[in-house]
């Protein structure tokens, strides 16, 4: 028996090998461009990279098909789990890499892209960060780019927003190890206290689900609103104990929390949330009904979404960045990477559901506005409050 | 009276286990070159008088002699203040403790009544092993395996090849030591005593499980090291045909006491001794 | 015909395959265009031959001196940390440190060197803060294990799993921010530019624990690990030999760290939890708790496995196969049960605690084709004795079946689970009494 | 002089009873949920301590049975009335936690201990994997059992229900549990096997029967700990169980692994003392505390609070 077991053992990890060996080599026909797609589907951020993953295919699903010079090509999509985990973005951008891709997409949550970012460079792949809104993704690394804001614009909009509305004391909590909430909460309380706000800052360590204290804490410093920029996991959880201790301040947060996990989490609670965000559902009645008949069509996609069809605002930027790296091998003319990227930096889009795409000189997106949202407890729909500007 | 010089003694040894006295009141001595048996029925705290000797237990009370020097003492403290039942309470105010590997350096050596060979080895390096603690090179030396490192262990190797051969085991050297049959186990655990250059042994039940014929080799092989490594050796026995063979001087205990002491002779005509082996009215 | 050896033709063969592997790595690395799926296999050789030397350093502990312990991935993290800390370039440390003023360290020990000594110094820049990260880590052990090393192997594992989780809290603080830089990840810091520097490293500290546990220190540890009593007996200072051990074991995971860190190019804490010790401990497992070699074999086997072989099992498609159970999560739970079933049926792994030779090899590969012929042989008898032992196992099975209901029927007062104790005392004693007689 | 000393000591009495007011008004909420989390950790930890004490087993999967029952109760309620589901979780984490004894760690139980520990280890790792599978790894949200998650107020604390249920519950369970352990034949038969496996086993107890028991105890416990603590924290994700799994490890540590009533007091502690922490603005640290405090009951009190000692056989 053991044997057997050892036999058989043995046996499925050659045969994997060479399933690895061949699997990759040999598919790229010369009617087929490949799209990487770099995100999670597991781990921390794994709703949101889903979520993301949604809109590339969704677009992928309208636009199967991209006419680069005269000839046609079939885009297909290479998807890989980052696992939200640094220690494994790096193999599984290479892996991509491996596979032939032409450009890459993602990731959602930005310590993965920087991570990868040197492989890419390495291998002098463009690659498309869809809402990684971290300063360092693209800083230091020319094969970079991105369609969404930054952390010190969104950090800015966000203090500019809540010192507008008469509040004067923030409670900041972020998530220890997590460098997105760290580093929104760093630009927002620099933006806050210099606009004369007073800011207390907390940190919740990893897999903690208890916020009964971070709650009481809030309420004991006597804060006037509750900052919390983290993931949607974290989120909800929050959110249940802001409405069991009634927490009496309204909670602000970023983009990660414009996502059908919150205002299912808020729905029907006495609470007041206000985020910011890259898109605004209604904003293109066209993408979003097209989505919402696809979600009730697959049902996977709508398991993927969290089992209903609300709209994420990944989702739509997961779609535009699909249509940017289209125009991307369109502008090259050609499928090679090397090419796309050249083509990438005068490359501007218009029509897209989350607003035009051109980049400046480090690779960002030129974005002057975010949208700012609310939450409508009793519908539990998302209600567009305004434009905010970083001025 | 013996003249020869005490190597080994124990005064007032007691050892208590929560309410239960375990060994109560042992004295005890061990002469140079002398072989003395520990006798007893089963649970009559033999055991535990190694272990008190050796450093596995501290003992609640008494003291222990190496070569004229007191190295483990003990009284009873804290909580066996008052739940000691035992004698002498007030006789020592010293607390000595030493774990077992220095009593080893001080040449105390023993075997082990239910085998304890390191089993995932050969026989070889069962006896290499007890060499360890002798030898001098650094964790460094040795493992980059310096001129001096590898003589060191050239000359480890060798002496312990010599010992095997001297316990009929040469020809199983790179044998598993879990492979070996029983009795050449038992042979196999006094060589690995030896190599620790012991003055004093002290030997478990080194009989246990043997026929006849293999109890009698036992006692010729014991005799002969003794002369040859020039030691004193305390022997727990069962087997009354060993201890009543080689022993100059006996003691026996029951329920952790002390009956009686004495030549083989005297124990054998000891009415206490007779009635608790025999087992008066139970 | 005798198939060995003698030691010099071994010793020779040896380095020869050595050899052909470094050059294999060092020109695959630079001759294998990105694009390719071979430059997959680089890359699980630099990751394996990191994990490689992490898991040998758990396996020195677990497999070599008996110790349950927990912490290696709180080990790794302080020595990719210590690497990262101080080679980041001079004029990076503005971005890198960009919340805490560019940090409090503002230069790198490899630039320091490299503008003195050139392309020497570069590499020993390297080289010194990776020697720096095991030392520290060894350190770090050291004081760790006075107080957990005296504890029992259970309580062991969980303490040293302790340590682990607050080393990683430590790490994160921010108030250590301008060292540590918080929560946020440390990049930009110098890497290997070719794949054999790792393998190299790791290459060489994997000779270097090999020797160890075949020099008298390495019997001293395995004699604990057999019999902690007995070793004892037998003059070896447990606790020291333990902590001697431990601190070894943290240092190659402290270097195994820097490794890591080079090889992922940015480095955070959140990584580091317990399932990276578990995944560590699962490759020993793989390989077989006491071998080193099986260590290296499982560590490759593993990060080939689970980053490239199987993932197809989450794209949907394996090895021509798809199916709608294949999506995201799906290779990491068939790689569970792979490693359940070793654990179960296999619990040797590869290689149980024997070590790779070349006699060994070689009576192996002979004794292939005789395997090959005897093997339908082999599966009859095997047949007939599981044939035999299922019968022997009914027939107990049978009699056990017997005896129940015998003892049912002795039990008229209907007794059960949770009868009350006055009524159980009596049945015990009456059953005692019953037996006696 | 007599009125005015009366009049100094009431106004000390006062003083002091106005500083406990307050710290009490300020420190309510932490104590509240501490309390309530402390008997969350003490449905688990008993199972890991009457595991630990009859195999001297770690049972690692411990937490992961509690994350599952956790996750079933999600998908059960969706088709099924809540109070038959609630049953049906219990009886869930029952079988789950008796068939991985029998399959992962029965065939061991001869095996070195280190196998029978990576066993466990396995069988966690199988069972988050197989979690992260399921729910995609997306966080699920707990079902809202309106009564546990109403809202109350004491004092100057607002919380939930579940919050005052939960050691209510607990030490009602556990007083069951102790009853039984002491006055029936089985409870005999646990000590028994406890104090000495392979005596007992000589002795005519039928081992496996009472390891099943036990199993079947430590899992259902911890599935209506489960039921608590999800309606407290309401998100459930594949690793959801391995902190409080840990916690609870250390809380049967901390109050000596084999006692049920040790266990208990040690979860209370650990839960009291990791939210006085973090509203003492120590946060960074609140998980690390738990294991500083394991590191320091096993450096001062190796038996932990209730534990005994047990002398190798040499």
């Amino acid at each position: 028996m053991k044997k057997l077991i050892a036999l058989t053992l043995t046996l499925v990890l050659a045969l994997t090998f060479c399933a690895g060996c061949g699997g990759g080599g040999g598919s790229a026909s010369g009617d087929t461009i490949k799209i990487g797609v770099f995100e999670p589907a597991s781990g921390d951020n794994g709703a949101g990279g889903k979520q993301e993953t949604l809109g590339i295919q969704y677009a992928n699903k309208v636009q199967p098909t991209v006419t680069i010079g005269d000839k046609e090509y079939n885009v297909e999509l290479v998807v890989v789990d980052n696992e939200s985990d640094n220690s494994k973005a790096v193999t599984a951008a290479q892996n991509l890499v491996s596979q032939n891709v032409s450009i890459v997409l993602g990731s959602y949550g930005s310590s993965v892209s920087i991570a990868a970012a040197d492989v890419f460079a390495d291998a002098g792949m463009p690659a498309i960060g869809v809402t990684c809104t971290n300063p360092q993704v693209t800083a230091d690394c020319e094969q970079y780019f991105r369609i969404c804001f930054l952390d010190p614009f969104q950090g800015t909009v966000l203090a500019n927003y809540a010192y507008e509305n008469g509040m004067r004391k923030a409670y900041c909590l972020s998530k220890l190890g997590d460098d997105y909430s760290v580093g929104l909460v760093n630009y927002f309380v620099e933006a806050f206290k210099g606009l004369g706000g007073e800011v207390v800052e907390e940190q919740f360590p990893d897999k903690n689900s208890d916020f009964t204290s971070y709650v009481a804490n809030a309420k004991k410093a006597g804060c006037d609103v509750f900052f919390s920029p983290v993931s949607t996991e974290a989120a909800a959880l929050i959110i249940d104990q802001a409405e069991a201790q009634s927490l009496g301040m309204p909670i602000l947060a970023g983009d990660t929390w414009d996502s059908n996990v919150i205002t299912g989490a808020a729905k029907g609670k006495n609470v007041e949330i206000v985020v910011t965000t890259f898109y605004q559902e209604g904003g293109n009645p066209e993408f979003d009904e097209g989505i919402k008949a696809w979600f009730e069509e697959d049902k996977d996609a709508m398991t993927n979404n969290g089992g209903n069809t609300d709209l994420a605002a990944v989702t739509a930027m997961g779609y535009d960045a699909y249509f940017v790296a289209l125009e991307a091998f369109k502008a090259a003319g050609s499928t090679d990477p090397a090419d796309v990227l050249a083509a990438l930096p005068s490359l501007e889009v218009k029509g897209l559901v989350c607003g035009d795409v051109s980049f400046n000189e480090t690779g960002d997106a030129n974005k002057t506005e975010a949208f700012v949202k609310k939450c409508n407890t009793e519908t539990g729909e998302w209600e567009f409050l305004k434009k905010q500007s970083a001025q | 009276m013996d003249n020869r010089q005490v190597v080994l003694k124990l005064s007032d040894i007691t050892m208590q286990f929560g309410g239960v006295v375990a060994v109560d009141n042992l004295n005890l001595e061990v002469h140079k070159n002398e072989i003395v048996g520990l006798i007893g029925p089963n649970g009559a705290g033999k055991t535990t008088a190694f272990n008190c000797i050796t450093g596995v237990y501290e003992p609640t009370n008494g003291a222990v002699e190496i070569n004229g020097q007191v190295v483990i003492e003990n009284y009873p403290k804290g909580k066996m203040k008052d739940a000691y039942k035992g004698r002498n309470k007030d006789k020592y105010t010293r607390t000595l403790t030493m774990l077992p590997d220095k009593v080893t350096g001080l040449g105390v050596a023993r075997t082990f009544q239910n085998i304890r060979l390191f089993k995932g080895m050969t026989v070889l390096e069962n006896v290499m092993v007890a060499m360890h603690m002798n030898q001098t090179e650094s964790v460094f030396a040795a493992t980059f395996r310096t001129k001096k490192a590898r003589a060191q262990e050239k000359a480890m190797r060798e002496e312990a090849m010599e010992l095997l051969k001297k316990v009929d085991l040469y020809e199983n050297m790179d044998d598993l030591s879990t492979s070996l049959p029983y009795g050449k186990q038992r042979h196999l655990e006094i060589a690995r005593a030896l190599a620790t250059h012991p003055t004093i042994l002290l030997l478990d039940e080194p009989a246990a499980g043997m026929n006849p014929q293999e109890s009698d080799d036992l006692m010729k092989f014991i005799g002969r090291i003794r002369e040859e490594f020039d030691l004193s050796i305390l022997m727990i026995e069962h087997h009354m045909q060993v201890v009543m063979g080689i022993c100059e001087h006996i003691y026996v205990l029951n329920y952790g006491g002390q009956i009686a002491d004495g030549t083989p002779e005297e124990i054998q005509a000891n009415p206490a001794v007779i009635e608790a082996y025999l087992g008066g009215d139970e | 015909m005798d198939t060995r050896l003698d030691n010099k033709k071994k010793i020779a063969l040896s380095a020869a395959c050595l050899i052909l592997f470094m050059v294999f790595v060092y020109f695959g690395d630079i001759m294998i265009r990105p694009g390719s799926s071979m430059k997959m296999l680089i890359t699980v050789i630099e990751k394996g031959s990191i994990f490689a030397l992490v898991a040998a350093s758990m396996n020195l502990l677990n497999g070599f001196t008996g110790l349950f312990s927990l912490g290696q991935a709180g080990f790794m993290l302080i020595g990719a940390y210590t690497y990262a800390i101080f080679t980041i370039p001079a004029d990076s440390h503005d971005k890198v440190y960009q919340y805490f003023n560019g940090g409090i360290i503002k230069w790198s020990i490899v630039e320091i060197l490299e503008s003195k000594l050139g392309l020497a110094g570069h590499y020993l820049g390297m080289l010194i803060p990776m020697l720096m990260a095991g030392l520290l880590v060894a350190l770090i052990g050291f004081l760790i294990g006075i107080p957990v090393l005296r504890l029992k192997s259970d309580y062991l594992a969980i303490a040293t799993l302790g340590f682990a989780e607050i080393i990683r809290a430590f790490f994160q603080w921010n108030t250590l921010g301008p060292l540590t830089n918080g929560s946020n990840v440390l990049r930009k810091y110098t890497t290997y530019k070719n794949a054999i520097f790792p393998v190299m490293i790791a290459g060489i500290s994997i000779a270097i624990i090999l020797l160890l546990i075949n020099s008298t220190y390495g019997r001293a540890f395995r004699a604990i690990r057999d019999d902690e009593i007995a070793a004892e007996a037998m003059g070896i200072n447990l606790f020291k030999h333990k902590e001697m051990s431990f601190v070894i074991s943290s240092f190659f995971a402290g270097i195994s760290g820097a490794l890591l860190a080079m090889f992922q190019t940015t480095i955070s804490a959140t990584p580091f939890t317990t399932v990276m010790t578990y995944e560590i401990l699962l490759i020993v497992v793989i390989g077989g708790i006491g071998s080193i070699t099986g260590s290296v074999i499982g560590a490759f086997l593993f990060t080939a496995a689970s980053e490239w072989w199987l993932r197809g099992l989450d794209a949907g498609k394996w090895m021509g196969i798809s199916s709608s159970l294949m999506r995201p999560g799906f290779r990491k739970v068939v790689f569970a049960i792979l490693i359940m079933l070793i654990v179960l049926f296999y619990s040797r792994g590869i290689m149980g605690d024997k070590e790779f030779s070349w006699d060994g090899f070689f009576a192996w590969c002979k004794s292939r084709p005789a395997a090959v012929k005897a093997w339908p042989e082999k599966r009859k008898a095997s047949r007939a004795a599981k044939k035999e032992a299922r019968a022997v196992k009914s027939a107990a099975k049978a009699r056990a079946k017997q005896a129940k209901e015998e003892k049912e029927a002795r039990k008229s007062s209907g007794e059960g689970l949770f009868t009350p104790l006055v009524l159980a005392d009596h049945v015990v004693v009456f059953e005692k009494e019953g037996r006696n007689g | 002089m007599d009125t005015s000393g009366s009049r100094q000591a009431s106004r000390t009495y006062y003083l002091r009873k106005n500083i406990i007011m307050g710290l009490l008004h300020t420190w309510l909420p932490y104590i509240l949920a501490g309390i309530a989390v402390g008997g969350q950790y003490a449905l688990i930890a008993i199972g890991y301590t009457m595991v630990y004490g009859i195999l001297r087993l770690i049972n690692f999967a411990h937490g992961d049975v509690f994350m599952w029952s956790g996750l079933i109760m999600v998908y059960l309620v969706t088709v099924l009335p809540l109070w038959l589901s609630v049953i049906l979780v219990i009886a869930f984490a029952i079988v789950l936690g008796t068939t991985i004894e029998r399959v992962a760690y029965r065939p061991l139980r001869t095996a070195p201990r280190m196998s029978i520990m990576i066993s466990a280890i396995g069988v966690s790792y199988l069972l988050q994997n197989f979690a992260l599978y399921i729910t995609g790894g997306l966080t699920k949200t707990y079902p809202s059992i309106s009564w546990l998650q109403k809202t109350v107020k004491i004092g100057s604390a607002t919380t939930k229900m579940v919050t005052l249920i939960t050691p209510v519950l607990t030490i009602v369970l556990v007083f069951i549990l102790v009853m039984l352990i002491k006055h029936t034949k089985i409870g005999m038969a646990m000590r028994a096997v406890s104090r000495d496996f392979e005596t007992s086993s000589l002795m005519g107890i039928d081992i496996n029967r009472v390891i099943t028991v036990t199993f079947i105890i430590g899992c259902a416990l911890a599935s209506i700990g489960s039921i608590l603590y999800f309606s407290n924290y309401t998100g459930i994700n594949p690793m959801s169980g391995a902190m409080p799994g840990l916690k609870a490890f250390v809380a049967a540590v901390f109050g000596g692994i084999g006692s049920v009533p040790g266990a208990v007091v040690g979860a209370f502690v650990i839960g009291i003392c990791e939210n006085l922490i973090k509203g003492a603005g120590w946060t960074t640290f609140s998980d690390a505390f738990t294991f500083v405090l394991l590191i320091i009951i096993l450096m001062v009190k190796p038996t932990g609070l209730f534990g005994e000692k047990n002398l190798d056989k040499v």
